[in-house]
């Protein structure tokens, strides 16, 4: 139990410490609007990669429509704070998008979570494809042209805190009793039901608290890049946040921030490249996966807990 | 009769125009150890389905008796039936192979401890205790098994026949009335298995739970089960204790019938 | 009743173009359970062929339709190679994520090279339109409508009957078992993708021809809904694309005709997820149960 | 207990610190002073150069390079007594919002532009105004036509936001008038590019001013190729024209379709639709009775000299005729050539103010003068094709 406080110390201190370094570095001018731009992105990938990544590497379930969930939250915000411009506003904007989203990902996920493998997948790319065509057609979201002059509610500073939270809740999640019946779930299906898991439950939790971490996601990018559109949100937007969850390492939370971190890194190197740019990025995407198919940290996790636990162990030798 | 666990009645499967159980009525009393036998493709497996709800029955009725008085488990989900008692293990082996020895046995233990979803993602100090009642628990039925220094493997780093020792501790984990064992001694060299038949006399005995298994190994079979049930094509062949079961012509010619065409 | 039945000719001949896409979809699903991502930009990569063919070397539109099928063929095999096969023994989504780079590299890639310009594909044969009862059809939609049909018979007899087909069945069931009994895996795949392939190719000069209008992303959009043809249908079903392909194409069509051309896709995708809760493998495909 | 106490103290800190943290950055909120030229003026270009809209992009980035060498062949932009060269800085924001806010953001920032071209859609456009506003840098975009694009939430104007183009009102109420009064058409069909707030946006324009009656509207995305079915239930509709505001990928193929199906009657489009390639896609044949609205006429040579130049130099460049989108990237660069001139700076700043102030500019797609709201005012014609050639010019009024 003292070894899971230290490790829990130990990770405060580093959220700490990380949004202390971004602060100094803003301060003292070595991060400007550009560099800010790309480390908001990355924020915001994680926490839209992270849900995803809990579907996918933790449940097991392919879904490839999170896209779908971040265009409510986007919306929720870019709607709401149109009238009420405080930051009460954006994180009742977030509230409401999060209950929106949550209501899609059971009214999606109850019938659709029966299905297996790709036609789940295929099935939600559906799904999301239809909420992002109804908010295309509907008046109160401006049709095609988007919404735009969305206050500037969200700092790369909530951006980074909330990136934070979510991380914490996700991963608490993961490590506890609801965690492990969804993991068992991505195991073996069959042997879970037979303990007692229902694994339909535990797949629908788990959907619906990665719908709900995307319209996280979504709400954040709406209020920092004041712009949000229909295309933003099409199939494409959904496999990118696919492509950071397998590049990272299916079921590992830290591949996820590596591979969000290396992504987004690269993604704004590349905008030296000019036209080649996405020649690149498919040729380094093709290439990392044939070199590590497991995605950059397969399944591995960083852990303070187990590095403070091997440091003893080899004190005690 | 009034130690009746586990009754069905008439079970009949049929897998679209094949017939794989029909009219089968098989009964387990508490604490009781029981055997199923016969050749192969005989409709064990399927019949323990059938039992533990993986497979809907196409007809037949299964009722279990609890506190609450007799129970029906027809048209339940497995993971229904599970949580009223009935657990298994499988032929094929099917452990949560990434996750830990612990976290299998935790994972069975699932419905047993309650934690909010608030809690656990805001680690209150009520979930914190429920973690450690449930890690005590799970290492402690660990230790009764042998598998306290694998507590930390990922199971599919375990030997074959730990494996199998494996999926037994977390069937019991899920605190059964009634545990089913799909042919737990399959691969095992005789050590093993004279192992295996130690334990399941254990379990039997300090749990207090009913048995049955499913069984090729009549060594162990003969040995350790009170009852027997034979099952060919899908039908019942015989019932009775182990040496009735013995001087049985039909289950003689069964299995002889069988030795002969091999 | 007119409008009806030129509506009618408007949904199959739409559908004829799905279900030629389809037919690769399926094809490569079938043996090695991959969402080829890339096979909508093989279709472009044909219509591209067909289109310098034609330009440049000015051959014919039989020769540029076949010597397409084969350049196509020779990508697949290629890609194969190259991207799919080192990763035979990962994790599915590992060997979808490398597809989607190959799309990628292959749009950008051609946008890159030859500009992402529209560019109208050179009319080798000319349009003629014939009347009946009222309703039209050209002689291009009859050409695509019966290559589809034709294709996907020729397909099916390969599958069902050559030996070839036999070993691609095998592989599709098991591919350990078949490596066993002497079917050269390797070159059963190739086999497969040089075949889906060689149809995206006939594809893309025949849509070329009949759109006349082609661009580096038109793969994209015509890609996922011939995937999503496919999985209607039941994917690795030879038939089942074709109707998937089909039903699409009328779905599409009535829609349109009915005036809610906004919610076109919108319907396809309920259409896609009702049948998938009613038939979680599609129509013609088979729901393989876990065996405990 | 101690646990307990443990629990409570790291839940509350992590509260706290949450909320000051997301609270209280170090707000760095000074006025920026804009960016300065150095020995060359850097003009950044923030395009679709890959991507849905890639098409288009690489018009205007060949109309921003046909320009910059113009200008740069004549000894560049005269600030004040010196002349300067220009030194383009072309950024692919892969037609993504989010990508052409971080494009804005390097260009401004790190590449020092002092001013901006592009980027071509509306949504990129937007998308990237808080890091123009925020570096006091002025960008033009040669197509973005949404009517808000450079108008802030109140309305007031986006000081650093100018368009070449139209507004898509301006540009949608013009059709209506020249379908009313004419094409004398009482009854007609609406068929909408419905992927992006250029089609939208001109339809919506167009309902608002069309007096006649509205007998079909119709929606189509982008990348669309059949469009029979929509076609097929238009035949008997009665119509006397049809309003297809999109671009002529997909207006090739509708009028096309249209036309093999025996549906002669107008079709009349937009500024979207003013490239060659229309009647390529379309059939020279098919492409008769086919209007649209654009600024800028290929005829407009024989009044425009400037236009004249602009084509004849395309033309010798590229080996294709001018398409609309690559005269207003022209513009656009001349526009910032000519705020530069008059204000006698390059400061980015300065820039802004020029192009404001803006007044019978000559440029190819019109005399322009800058309104109150950035929206460039200039004349519109109507191109009529007939056999996929301009043979009659329109002027609206």
């Amino acid at each position: 139990m003292k070894t899971t406080l230290k490790a829990n110390a130990v990770w405060l201190g580093v959220m700490i410490l990380g949004f202390v370094v971004i602060d100094a570095a803003e301060f003292a001018g070595l991060v400007n609007t550009f560099i800010e731009n790309m480390l908001v992105t990355i924020g915001i990938n994680v926490i839209l990669a992270t849900g995803l990544n809990l579907i996918i590497g933790f449940s097991g379930q392919f879904s490839l429509g999170h896209a779908g969930f971040m265009a409510i939250g986007a919306y929720a915000t870019g709607i709401i704070t149109q009238s009420i411009a405080t930051p009460l506003g954006f994180y009742l904007s977030m509230i409401v998008g999060i209950f929106v989203a949550i209501i899609a990902a059971l009214i999606v996920g109850i019938p659709t979570l029966r299905l297996r493998g790709d036609y789940l997948a295929i099935a939600t790319m559906g799904a999301a494809e239809i909420i992002r065509i109804l908010i295309n057609n509907l008046k109160i979201t401006n049709g095609a042209a988007g919404l735009f002059n969305i206050p500037a509610l969200a700092s790369w500073a909530t951006v980074y805190t909330i990136m934070c939270v979510t991380t914490i809740v996700t991963v608490n999640f993961i490590h506890s009793r609801g965690g492990r019946a969804v993991m068992s779930v991505r195991e073996d299906e069959i042997a879970a039901e037979a303990m007692g898991i229902n694994t339909t439950r535990w797949k629908l939790a788990a959907f619906v608290f990665g719908a709900a971490t995307a319209a996280i996601g979504g709400s954040l990018h709406a209020a920092y890049i004041q712009t949000i559109a229909p295309s933003d949100f099409n199939i494409m937007a959904s496999i990118a946040i696919l492509i950071i969850v397998v590049l990272g390492g299916v079921g590992s939370i830290t591949g996820t921030f590596v591979a969000a971190i290396v992504l987004g890194a690269l993604d704004t190197i590349l905008q030296n490249f000019g036209t080649l740019r996405m020649i690149i990025y498919s040729l380094a995407l093709i290439l990392i996966m044939i070199f590590k198919p497991t995605g950059l940290l397969g399944n591995w996790e960083l852990s303070f807990k187990r590095l403070n636990h091997h440091k003893e162990v080899s004190a005690h030798e | 009769m009034s130690n009746r666990l586990l009754d069905a009645q008439h079970l009949v499967k049929n897998f679209g125009g094949l017939t794989a159980v029909s009219d089968v009525s098989v009964h387990f009393d508490q604490n009781e150890l029981v055997g199923l036998i016969g050749p192969n493709g005989a409709g064990k497996t399927t019949l323990f389905n059938l039992l533990t709800g993986v497979t809907p029955i196409s007809s037949g009725a299964i009722t279990l008796a609890t506190d609450q008085g007799v129970q029906t488990l027809n048209g339940q989900r497995p993971a229904q039936i599970a949580q009223a008692g009935l657990s298994r293990t499988f032929q094929n082996i099917r452990l949560f192979k990434d996750l830990t020895v612990l976290d299998n046995v935790r994972i069975a233990m699932t419905n047993h401890y309650h934690e909010t979803f608030f809690g656990s993602i805001f680690r209150t100090p009520a979930f914190y205790r429920t973690e450690a009642a449930m890690t005590t628990a799970a290492q402690n039925l660990l230790g009764i098994f042998d598998l306290t220094t694998v507590a930390d493997q990922p199971a599919k780093n375990l030997p074959y026949g730990i494996q199998r020792r494996l999926e037994i501790v977390r069937a019991l984990a899920t605190k059964p009335k009634l545990l089913f064992l799909d042919e737990p001694a399959a691969g095992m060299n005789p050590e093993e298995t004279a192992d295996l038949t130690r334990l399941i006399r254990q379990i039997q005995h300090d749990f207090h739970i009913t048995i049955v298994l499913i069984e090729h190994d009549m060594s162990l079979v003969m040995t350790v089960v009170e009852r027997l049930y034979v099952l060919e094509h899908g039908a019942l062949l015989a019932a009775g204790t182990p040496a009735e079961i013995q001087k049985n012509p039909a289950v003689i010619k069964a299995y002889l019938g069988d030795e002969t065409t091999c | 009743m007119q409008t009806i039945g030129q509506q009618l000719i408007n949904g199959l001949s739409l559908g004829s173009i799905y279900a030629l896409l389809a037919l690769g979809y399926t094809m490569v699903y079938g043996i090695i359970k991959l969402i080829n991502f890339a096979h909508g930009d093989i279709y472009m990569l044909g219509a591209f062929w067909g289109y310098y063919v034609i330009n440049v070397l000015h051959v014919n539109f039989i020769v540029a339709l076949l010597s397409a099928m084969v350049f196509c063929a020779l990508v697949g095999v290629v890609i194969e190679a190259i991207a799919y096969r080192p990763l035979r023994h990962s994790p599915r989504i590992t060997a979808l994520i490398t597809a989607i780079g190959v799309s990628f590299l292959l749009e950008n890639g051609m946008s890159y090279l030859f500009t992402a310009n529209t560019r109208n594909f050179p009319q080798v044969i000319k349009t003629v339109t014939w009347h009946f009862a009222g309703m039209r059809i050209s002689n291009i939609q009859v050409l695509i409508l019966v290559t589809a049909c034709l294709l996907m018979l020729i397909l099916e007899l390969i599958i069902k009957k050559t030996k070839m087909g036999k070993a691609m069945r095998a592989v599709s069931v098991d591919p350990t078992a078949a490596q066993l009994v002497g079917i050269n895996l390797n070159h059963t795949i190739s086999f497969t993708f040089a075949l889906g392939s060689a149809m995206a190719g006939a594809a893309g000069v025949l849509i070329g021809l009949y759109y006349n209008s082609i661009d580096p992303l038109m793969g994209m959009t015509p890609g996922i809904k011939a995937f999503v043809a496919a999985v209607i249908g039941g994917i690795g079903s030879v038939p089942g694309a074709s109707l998937g392909g089909f039903i699409i194409g009328l779905l599409e069509t009535a829609v349109q005709a009915i005036g809610l051309s906004a919610y076109k896709d919108a319907v396809v995708y309920v259409v896609l997820i009702v049948i998938l809760l009613v038939l979680p493998a599609g129509i013609f495909g088979k729901n393989v149960k876990e065996k405990v | 207990m101690k646990k307990w106490e443990q629990t409570t103290i790291k839940l509350t800190a992590l509260a706290t610190i949450a909320m000051t943290l997301a609270g209280c950055s170090t707000a760095k909120s000074s006025t920026s002073q804009g960016n300065n030229p150095g020995k060359t003026i850097k003009i950044g270009v923030n395009m679709e150069l890959s991507g849905s809209a890639a098409g288009y992009g690489n018009q205007e980035k060949q109309g921003i390079q046909l320009a910059v060498n113009q200008i740069n062949k004549n000894g560049g932009i005269k600030v004040g007594s010196t002349k300067k060269k220009i030194q383009l800085v072309i950024r692919d924001n892969k037609t993504a919002n989010t990508t052409a806010a971080s494009v804005a953001a390097q260009l401004v920032n790190n590449d020092k532009v002092v001013a901006v071209v592009g980027p071509a859609a509306t949504n990129a456009g937007t998308a990237s105004i808080p890091n123009m506003t925020k570096a006091a840098v002025p960008s033009v975009s040669p197509s973005a036509t949404d009517p808000g694009y450079t108008l802030q939430k109140g309305g007031t104007v986006q000081p650093y936001i100018f368009r070449a183009c139209y507004q898509n009102n301006f540009q949608g109420s013009s059709a209506a008038k020249f379908v009313t009064k004419t094409l004398k058409a009482k009854r007609v069909a609406i068929l909408t590019d419905n992927s992006s707030d250029y089609g939208t946006g001109l339809t919506k324009a167009f309902k608002q001013a069309y007096t006649g009656t509205v007998a079909s509207s119709q929606t189509f995305q982008e990348g669309d190729k059949d469009f029979n079915a929509i076609l097929t239930s238009l035949k008997h509709k009665k119509v006397d024209a049809i309003y297809a505001p999109g671009y002529y990928s997909e207006l090739g193929l509708i009028i096309k379709q249209a036309r093999q199906a025996g549906i002669n009657v107008p079709i009349i489009g937009s500024d979207g639709m003013a490239d060659a390639k229309l009647a390529k896609i379309a059939g020279n044949h098919n492409a008769t009775n086919v209007y649209y609205t654009t600024p800028f006429s290929t005829k407009s040579g024989a009044t425009n000299p400037t236009a004249a130049n602009f084509l004849k130099a395309f033309q010798a460049k590229y080996q294709t005729t001018a398409p609309t989108f690559s005269a207003l990237a022209y513009d656009s660069v001349y526009m910032i050539k000519a705020a530069i001139e008059n204000e006698k700076s390059a400061n980015s700043v300065k820039i802004a103010d020029g192009l404001a102030k803006l007044k019978n500019f000559k440029g190819v797609t019109g005399t322009i003068t800058m309104n109150k709201k950035h929206n460039p005012e200039k004349s519109i014609v109507v191109e009529k094709l007939t056999q996929g050639i301009v043979k009659q010019t329109y002027n609206v009024q």
